[in-house]
């Protein structure tokens, strides 16, 4: 047992420190790595712009998409070195924030299902990040039951004709393309009527539409589709196989969401650690290191699954679903987090204007933000079904909507 | 045993809560909080038109001369509907000083205008970090005039005066310390509106320099006064909790009731159901409390001490509990501006702080209790 | 809003005072004072007998079963006076505790369901307590699925056979009579198979087994029925309706379990008041003031919970299922608070000798009878599901076999 | 990176579990569990057979001369099979001193005997309530002799020896503690059976009587030789805690699986479901805490008292709550006797408090951390 790189990992380790050292942009390195849960933003300069020449300085020099074939634009890295290039990367990881999706989702699903010429095109200028990409899964009426979704895709000639609505697009605003899961027959069971595609995101009749978030902020989008056109050499699997594929997508959705997730503890701890309470020292205070005590071991026990989970992946091994309990975990942790720090501070906790911001408004963006966290990428409910159905054998949910055609299966629950 | 509110109350009760369910609609509460008005100043004038401001305000000072037990009923609805008006800081902190302190010049000036929505009072009890303590209160009071800054004051932007805590002697005893009435439209009065984290309650920083300020009861009383003052204020916020609660609880359940997934209403799965089945429990261990609360504040019992500490406690946490399980339950449209959910978050998460902290008021039940005990 | 009694009730609690004082049996009140969950006993007494003792000098004055009617052995009084007498007695009522299944459940199930001539013979003795009864329901098969249920009884003449087995029979070693739901009909869905009787305990064919449970004692018994054999006009309802029967004995369950129901915190706040910590006493510290303020006003909850029913009784109103919060709330909480107090001891908490029986004895004794708490009268999760359901009105669970005849729904999940 | 047990170190695992599983059924713990025997001497006899009670002993004094990390995961398995042997007293408590301060004749006297299963050995720590502080070691020693009590034990009836912590100074300071190996069968000893929360594990009051005791390590070293022992003990006995839990959820989930209630498996309800789910996450992150201890207590680092405080809070919370939750699992059966569940429970309350409460490890860590950072 030991935390040491093998010779061949610390060799490749070596040339991406010294390639990084080199090459980062350093002036943003402190204002990342201070940048926490719901606010990662840059004072001086556009976070897009300067995230997009740090992925293009990658790819130019073989650091974008490790783990992708050299022809589609990666390095053809094992997942360890995948996972060597983060740690070093460290805070200017938070860059690739507006690529996680376009890397981590729509790209193996292309890999996976798209024409090789198309891959040719489409895969290395998304690896560069020149080219942004979002994922159009979610809508309205489907939420957590993905394969709801109502979104039409009608055959016309050599085309498909879009009309519906997704929601919940993260970045669809900056995006040039996207991955769409559409229905194409509604008369049959809902998980066989459902067809992928990609397509340009500029296509006549695609609307993006901000969302206005609980927190204030807008991370993610509605998209509305009015007679979009899509050409059927864009599908992405057979017809009615597009749950199939979706599945890929979202496989890999919660191995690139497994990791660093954000738990509020450093912040708190670090907090604690200098706060002076009415009676005195806050870190001095049996109240205060009881609750500190069991965020640390949570904390402290996420960090080392997750190191279990990268020795796992070095040995070439497949890390399970285990990994759905870091979400699961943070994200109500977070929320405990952030209400308490604000509690520290007593009545003093509700303001959040500029001159608090990196106290009480860090505290603040986290305790409005934590809410999506636990919903995004899955409710805590659907990881808790994943980790109790695929890691621990339980049986599924009853579906009762499993042999019903989707359009007989009911849509309002009452009156 | 009737430990229940009185039929006249349960009416009063549907009356305030028709009002606001006419005048207070979630549509007329966006308006202020994002941004487009300081508070809802037609709700405020049409409260006092119901006598909803004064209900607890004797009749010789212009009020209704019920009771406290009316006011909780009001309370309730206020935190239902998630009023954006000035009400607990005028009606339960500013004018309960009053009465429990003011001479009766001062309750002549004051009252009959708080009762008649023609003026807003706050209490400027914090001065930045930390709880409601002797030692926290630095703003000083000498011959005749403040000097010090107030931070969080609620509703302070919009209050036309204060109940002010000021420092008169430095003993380090209680006695120290001494409250004022303040005039804010007067001299030597700087307010500056703070962001905070629930937009439709403001938040501000008032600086006094050389004001001219008149003593509200003796000097030397002030924190036996506030004492008082904050733990009527417990049982009345209480309310305003368990109705925050009550409602995000119901709208969860409707929610669980109309949404299909699965081809199914979600209120079926049980993961959704058990987590509406613990935000009931809590809000009914919470409202429980709260009338223990209430009958302690309308009997001035012996018990009201503790009784407003356990009150506090337990609807802090349940407002909490049921907001955030609120959002939870609504998934993601839940963490939509547009949805209502998060406007309880944030008054249940604002709520939870403005008497001082959860762990200030645990330690005060205990301190309470223990005393009783001793008793 | 106040506590105080009207002039009616004023006088009867007057007079029930009096009679009390007059007549407990007060060498033992200090000792039933302090009696908690898991060990109410008597040191040098047996407390079946001044528990029967008690019973039938209440019975003679007319105190026993304050709300039956007369003409059974009551005294006709109104709900909020059988409160009033609750709290009159106060700490004697523990001495009721063997005759609570018999008074709350078979009683009321009697009352409703037996012929006239029943009645009068068998609810006198059964209020003065000179004859016990328990309840039949639950089977190893069961569970929370109480309609689950396997003993069978078929018709032979005028008689009914019966075979099968019970548990979870409380106090069935000490009854003289029990209430016994039976399946007539395995062919039709599984409510509507069932027939209730009631039954004389001694009849050949009944053996009663002590079950030992988790923490050593046995409070339950197993019953095992062979060839048992009872007479048609002890019957009680339809052949087919025991379901419905059922329904009204498990209301009253509810009704009876709500009130008073232990937590453990009072005796917390008296053992953390007395204690000292390694360095100081534990009452101020404030870890420990954190945890005693969470659970002091849970207690107090539960307490103005139950004034809040009484009120509602007291003007002739019906406490809903409201009142399952009080089992629910406490049943964690009082496993909670154990593990509590023995943390607070230190590695010395897990002794638990009768030189230490006061203190950590006590609490040891909560711990282990905790989970049982969180199960008998409904687990935990089915008291949830009657919040959910009847008082916020969500949906059933799905139920699958609801519709399939009994003997065709599988009775074992794997292999 | 390699944060994981070898090969070698997984394959001695399934060894382990093999031997317990045939060796170490329910049944055979019932026997000690019903007071049919102190402990289950074939099992003892066995386990040294096997090599695995001096597996982490050096070679020169008659063990196996692997090392921690073969312990951690015999431990594990010791857990998972509630092993009702005085392993953890024996092998984590008095062998470890040994190893830290023993003199070279002092292990060979001991270490061979532990390693052969002919000696069976305890720490006497505590004296009544309280955690492991200097000051609440009151016994004392002078001129080599022994007064005082300590109580609990952890196997003191079955003990041949004990390493016991005395009072040699009164400066008030941690040098004023030192440590003596006690031969218990000999003179001055004193030793009475106590009833305790989990009968497979005896413990005793031990009273010395001018008893006559050899110093371990140097005079006024005993508390940091304590501390460094108490350490590697946790992370020990975190892995018995992380073997119970997982133990736990596993009759959990089988349960779940096998039992129909309602027409269905109950593990197809979301509430047992997600209760499982809940274990699980628990019972992962106090493995991974555990294996960093491990990992520590392996090398030696520097990061060992942080890293055991946490694997210990971890793996106690784990364990109590997989323990509770699958009696709830199992509904009424897991609260019979007849059922195995109470075990699991029991074990995991009494292992809670073994080497000091929960509280107080909490503060440990909060104190190392804060060393740490100062650092």
């Amino acid at each position: 047992m030991n935390f040491d790189d093998t010779p061949q990992e610390a060799e490749f380790r070596a040339t991406a420190r010294a390639w990084i050292d080199a090459n980062a942009p350093k002036q943003y390195e402190d204002e990342l790595r201070k940048s926490s849960l719901g606010r990662t933003q840059l004072k001086n300069a556009n976070i897009l712009e300067v995230a997009k020449a740090w992925q293009k300085k990658k790819a130019d020099a073989g650091w974008a998409c490790l783990h992708w074939p050299k022809e589609y634009g990666g390095r053809g890295s094992s997942p360890i070195e995948r996972v060597i290039w983060q740690q070093e990367e460290g805070p200017f990881g938070k860059l690739s924030h507006m690529f996680i999706i376009g890397h981590g989702m729509c790209g193996p699903t292309m890999m996976a299902f798209a024409r090789e010429e198309h891959k040719r095109a489409y895969l290395p200028p998304l690896a560069s990040g020149e080219k942004v990409w979002c994922q159009l899964f979610s809508e309205p009426a489907g939420g957590s039951d993905v394969a709801g979704l109502r979104t039409r895709a009608e055959k016309d000639g050599d085309e498909w004709v879009i009309n519906g609505q997704k929601i919940w697009t993260s970045g669809a605003h900056n995006s040039d393309y996207g991955i769409l899961l559409t229905r194409t027959d509604p008369t049959v069971p809902k998980h066989k009527g459902l067809t992928m595609f990609f397509l340009d995101m500029k296509s006549p009749g695609v609307e993006v539409r901000p969302i206005k978030q609980a927190s204030g902020a807008s991370d993610f989008n509605e998209v509305y589709f009015t007679n979009v056109r899509i050409p059927d050499h864009q599908r992405l699997g057979e017809v009615g196989d597009g749950w199939n594929v979706s599945l890929t997508t979202l496989m890999n959705e919660r191995m690139s969401i497994g990791a660093g997730v954000s738990t509020g503890f450093p912040e708190l701890f670090e907090y604690c650690s200098s706060l002076i309470l009415d009676d005195g020292p806050a870190i001095e205070d049996r109240a205060v290191r009881a609750k500190l005590a069991n965020w640390a071991v949570k904390a402290s026990g996420l960090r080392y699954t997750s190191m279990r989970a990268i020795s796992a992946l070095s040995k070439g091994e497949r890390p399970g679903p285990e990994n759905s309990i870091g979400k699961l975990v943070a994200g109500s942790m977070i929320q405990d987090v952030a209400t308490y720090a604000l509690d520290l501070q007593g009545a003093a906790g509700v303001v959040s204007g500029p001159e608090d911001a990196e106290v009480a408004g860090r505290f603040q963006a986290m305790l409005l933000r934590a809410p999506g966290t636990r919903v995004e990428g899955g409710t805590d409910e659907i990881m808790r079904n994943i980790i109790a159905e695929r890691v621990l054998g339980l049986p599924g949910d009853i579906r009762v909507d499993k042999d019903v055609p989707f359009n007989k299966i009911p849509t309002k629950g009452r009156g | 045993m009737n430990f229940d509110f009185s039929d006249d109350q349960k009416q009063l009760r549907d009356q305030a809560r028709k009002f606001l369910t006419e005048k207070c609609s979630p549509k007329a509460v966006r308006v202020v909080l994002d941004g487009r008005a300081p508070y809802d100043k037609a709700l405020w004038k049409g409260l006092a038109e119901m006598g909803f401001l004064g209900v607890a305000i004797p009749e010789e000072f212009g009020g209704a001369g019920a009771g406290h037990l009316e006011l909780c009923v009001i309370a309730e609805e206020m935190g239902r509907a998630n009023a954006p008006v000035p009400f607990s800081s005028t009606v339960y902190l500013a004018a309960e000083a009053l009465l429990i302190a003011g001479s009766d010049a001062q309750k002549k000036k004051w009252l009959p205008a708080i009762a008649s929505g023609e003026a807003i009072g706050t209490l400027a009890l914090f001065e930045g970090k930390g709880n409601p303590w002797p030692k926290n209160v630095k703003l000083t009071a000498a011959n005749g005039v403040l000097n010090g800054v107030k931070k969080p004051v609620a509703d302070g932007a919009i209050a036309d005066f204060a109940v002010v805590a000021a420092r008169t002697g430095s003993s380090g005893r209680e006695n120290d310390i001494s409250l004022f009435l303040v005039d804010l439209k007067g001299a030597g009065v700087e307010v500056k509106s703070l962001t905070n984290l629930d937009p439709t309650r403001g938040q501000a920083e008032i600086s006094f320099k050389d004001c001219k300020a008149e003593p509200l009861g003796a000097a030397g009383d002030g924190w036996s006064i506030l004492t008082q003052v904050l733990d009527r204020a417990a049982v009345l916020c209480a309310f305003e909790q368990v109705g925050g609660a009550d409602r995000a609880l119901e709208m969860g359940r409707d929610y669980a009731l109309d949404r299909i997934a699965f081809g199914r209403q979600i209120g079926s799965f049980q993961a959704i159901k058990h987590m509406l089945a613990d935000m009931y429990v809590s809000a009914t261990l919470a409202r429980s409390n709260s009338y223990y609360g209430a009958w302690a504040l309308s009997t001035n019992a012996a018990e009201l001490p503790e009784a407003a500490a356990a009150a506090r406690i337990s609807a802090t946490q349940a407002f909490q509990h049921c907001a955030k399980n609120n959002i939870q339950v609504h998934g993601g449209m839940g963490f939509t501006w547009e949805f209502d959910c998060h406007m309880y978050y944030r008054r249940a998460n604002a709520m939870a702080l403005g008497l001082g902290s959860l762990t200030y008021w645990e330690d005060q039940l205990i301190d309470r209790m223990r005393k009783k005990n001793a008793a």
